[in-house]
């Protein structure tokens, strides 16, 4: 099959996973779930290791180097940001930590 | 590409997997937490594949690793700390400052991929080039775009609307200008066109969030959230990497399905949010404070009117959270309730600065769950309520979304609060609520103001229910 | 990308689309969404198409021919039911067909 | 299969969008027949395309075309005149008919494409043979297990579990015989071992659905079904053709979904329904007559209990649908609701033959749908109600369901008839109902018989309530 094609299919079928997976969600847990998805996308990190990795021009590792800080970010931040967002959903015996940190 | 070998592929599928499932869960509030940390897994494992395999561009084991593994450590130390050290009212911002750096990061990968392949002077299909350009422009309009919502938020900058005369050329002279310049890098690949694109992609984000009203910033935030998706998956695209292509379209899709949801939610259609200032009239007004007579009262005068009322509704907004008087606040509460008097919590959508703001708050200073009644719930029992004690918040009550047409709130479902016998409002001024308007409900009969921080305020308030 | 993963990631990913894109079907449509998707898999008809052409063997003609009938039944007949069903369901206007096609 | 051009490729997925877009229209009232319409579209177009491009296999164009024309104009005429022809009653094994052809004409065709492949001496990677054995053995299964569904449930022969010693062995046995020989025929692809895989799919199918009761054969069915999905998409990557892959993993994927969907409908788990039986227990009882005394009454004494109650809940149940009495009940419940009876319809959701059967009956007889009550709207009503009258229904109002750990329908949610002041029912005999047990309510002293084929009773009833 035509590469592109693939990539074409695989894309099309992704959107309407995306899509349907996330059609249930309560208006409560809007924010957590953008915040969860903002961290999926920072597996862009994946693409930055890639690229620094298989370069050895100067200019360009220094970029690299920059994304994949950036990425890493995205990635690991916006994991630990949603995870903290959810703990005052789920977990309502937890206050004296949470006060701290929201303090 | 050819040269991954199966197995990797395979993890990676199962990464995108991951993703899937990590979206489902963080749609339902049970599975939420478990959703987000095997998103967590999902992503670790996708980035420990590269060091273990051969390049697929190049036949080799990675290069630099000692300087990568670095990178990555700062990177995951500034995220840990930020993402523990803001404050619950700051999170809509953090996020907004995350998905900017996803997107800068992914505009960048994109400008060395360009870069690698001029070097080597490949000659790849003009679809590997358009998704180059894509990835650098959307990548870089998210970046400027998460920047400024950060600056509008944080209130490094007010967050009203900006807009001057030529803005909109302006806005879409870059944007033509950005696909000229793709059509051009798509037939003769060469870096400076890629520069350049990123540059105009910084204006354009620039030019598109400067004109939104500060209310309307989340949702800008959840649509640059999509759009740094839609980068990685065309980012994925150009590297051939499964993960990428899917978690990116995954969260594209999400993204700006809720995006959709999170504006019906505040009643503002996207394209009104987004084009509404360009098309001359700014999406919100002016934020001075009024200085219309208004009656004030005492914290003891408010007690005596809590204490005997038999029914009372609490109206939560972003004040709440500013002055961090929940805790109080839930005290009194439950001394009223000790008192025989029905207290409720009545949660809009969109109090606060982010969906759930006000759960979240509330959650944290142990009301029972059972107490917050969402919108449509309780709108009818206003008419019922003795006092509705409306504590740091304004918009959300604003009869203006109802009655004036030209209102930047006009249109979003509020709570009746009008509609109640006694109104007290706690805030420290006469000063508007976000959306910058005044509100008519302040100035009613019904309605009397006890002035001060809701903390000392509500403090205060809670010594003299005690009294009684 | 390895053709037989290139495969198992579609699968994969039309697994979830399967899931989700039906999960909020109410009862009562259960079995017009079975015919339906039963109609689906008619699409099989394409295949039997294709091998049937492609051979000049009379034993693999002839078989062909009956897989190509019995597809065309299934994919056919599955859209007409399901689409019969359906009528009542959603125009009540309509008893007098109705009627004489149920008598 | 490289040959095949991009635009065929981009109708391919076009077609398997249809399809996606298919399923989520069926799964919505408004939207089911919009859906389907689609669902056909996409399957038609996918059809014409092999015979506008050069065949992927053989780089020529499609041979025997006037031939393949005719088989496939044959077919349609069956497939539209049977399904024009079922009475709605049939309309469950008509779907089982064409699962099983539909699951038939996969394993030929997987049948063919192994022909081809030793013909031509192909050396396919393991994968391909592997998946050329499921598909020949599994489509096997679903012709045959369909074929017997079709026979249970037109009673060409009974609806009751069939089952005798040593049933389970050669079930077993011919699973594990399949399974050795799929081995083989991925270690030396040969014809004979392709032949004997699917007869042995032919056995299993048979010793499957068997041992099945009739009640729970709509739920073999929607199994089977998915099953068939499964083939396709196997039968896809035989071919690598896209639409087969999405389309069949799609009916797999939402067939299994919707399997398990239906079995918590009626209260049962599907492992229970397939294994039950070869675990020893048969999954229903007998269906004998049952000779115990029973309180009868005449259609004018019904007429009258009926005429001078103020509440009365109509049960309709399978026999309404077998006797057509439905318009002439539709006329005695307007009448009664002119005396000022409040009259409503008691839908159970496994009433009748199908799920929604007893929804399309009454549709088709106009009866307006905020009559029709769902199980969990009305089960609190029955006991304010003076009278229910049970029109051809009985395992539904079973109490065993409630109270007999044993019986075949334990478990299912029911409707409380029994809490009613007065209970009528209208059957033809004493006969049980499609679960084969007794019903305890028929003996209750509350309960009165009014014997008969539900239409005639039913016009005799009216015209003593019209004269009331
Ligand atoms: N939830 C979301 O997703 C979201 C996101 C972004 C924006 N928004 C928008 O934000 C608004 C939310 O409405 P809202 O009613 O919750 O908040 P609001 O309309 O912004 O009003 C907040 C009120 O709290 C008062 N206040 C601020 N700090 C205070 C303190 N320390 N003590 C006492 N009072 C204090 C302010 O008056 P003073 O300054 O006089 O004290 C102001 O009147 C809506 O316009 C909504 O569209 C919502
Ligand atoms: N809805 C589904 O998806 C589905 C699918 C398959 C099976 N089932 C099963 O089918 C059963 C449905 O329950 P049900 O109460 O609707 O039906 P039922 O339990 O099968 O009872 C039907 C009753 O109607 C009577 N009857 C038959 N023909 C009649 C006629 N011409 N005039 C008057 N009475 C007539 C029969 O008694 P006489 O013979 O004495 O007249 C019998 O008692 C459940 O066990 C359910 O699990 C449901």
């Amino acid at each position: 099959m035509n590469e592109a094609v693939v990539w074409l299919t695989i894309f099309v079928l992704s959107v309407f996973v995306g899509i349907e997976v996330i059609s249930k969600v309560s208006s409560t847990l809007h924010t957590p779930l953008m915040s969860g998805a903002n961290a999926i996308h920072g597996v862009i990190l994946l693409g930055a290791i890639l690229v620094t990795g298989s370069t050895d021009n100067t200019a360009a590792i220094v970029v690299g180097v920059i994304a994949i800080v950036l990425a890493s970010v995205n990635m690991v931040g916006g994991f630990v940001l949603t995870d903290r967002m959810l703990q005052m959903f789920t977990q309502k015996k937890k206050p004296a930590r949470n006060d701290k940190e929201a303090a | 590409m050819h040269s991954i070998p199966t197995w990797a592929q395979v993890v990676y599928l199962a990464c995108a997997v991951c993703f899937i499932l990590a979206l489902k869960g963080l749609s339902g509030p049970k599975t939420a937490r478990n959703g987000n940390l095997l998103g967590a897994v999902g992503a670790v494992v996708a980035v420990l594949v590269p060091f273990i395999i051969k390049n697929p561009a190049t036949g080799e084991h990675l290069h630099h690793v000692p300087l990568i593994v670095a990178a990555i450590v700062v990177g995951t130390i500034g995220g840990v700390y930020g993402a523990q050290k803001v404050q619950m009212t700051q999170m809509p911002q953090m996020v907004a400052l995350f998905n900017g750096v996803g997107g800068g990061a992914a505009a960048l990968v994109a400008l060395l991929e360009l870069h690698e392949h001029v070097a080597a002077g490949d000659h790849e299909n003009w679809f590997v080039w358009a998704a180059t350009a894509f990835t650098i422009f959307v990548g870089a309009v998210s970046f400027a775009g998460s920047c400024v919502t950060f600056a509008k938020l944080q209130e490094l900058m007010t967050s009203r609307p900006v807009s001057f005369p030529g803005l909109s050329v302006l806005f879409g002279g870059s944007l033509i200008a950005a696909v000229v310049l793709s059509v051009m890098l798509v037939r003769d690949p060469a870096m400076n066109y890629g520069i350049i694109i990123g540059v105009l992609g910084l204006l354009f984000g620039l030019l598109l969030v400067l004109p939104v009203g500060g209310a309307d910033v989340p949702i800008v935030i959840s649509l640059l959230n999509a759009f740094t998706g839609l980068t990685v998956a065309a980012g994925g695209y150009v590297l051939a990497n499964t993960v990428l292509l899917v978690g990116g379209t995954l969260v594209g899709a999400s993204g700006t399905f809720l995006t959709i949801l999170m504006a019906n939610a505040m009643g503002r259609s996207v394209t009104n949010i987004l084009f509404g200032a360009l098309k001359g009239g700014s999406t919100l007004g002016g934020g001075e404070a009024s200085d219309r007579p208004v009656k004030s009262l005492q914290p003891n005068d408010a007690a005596i009117m809590l204490g005997y009322a038999d029914r009372v509704i609490i109206v939560p907004g972003y004040g709440l959270a500013v002055a961090q008087a929940q805790h109080s606040l839930r005290e009194l509460v439950d001394i009223l309730g000790e008192r025989g008097t029905q207290v409720d919590y009545a949660i809009h959508p969109v109090a606060g600065r982010m969906p759930g703001h006000m759960n979240v708050l509330l959650a944290e200073a142990q009301v029972p769950y059972d107490q917050l009644k969402e919108m449509d719930e309780i709108n009818g029992d206003f008419k019922d309520a003795d006092v509705v004690l409306v504590v740091g918040a304004n918009d959300v009550v604003n009869p203006a979304a109802k009655t004036t047409p030209g209102a930047p709130i006009y249109g979003m479902p509020i709570l009746n609060a009008d509609e109640a016998k006694n109104i007290i409002f706690m805030k420290r001024s006469m000063r508007p609520g976000f959306a910058g308007i005044e509100n008519e409900l302040l100035f009613d009969e019904k309605t009397q103001l006890l002035f001060g921080d809701a903390k000392d305020s509500m403090s205060k308030l809670l010594n003299a229910v005690k009294a009684l």
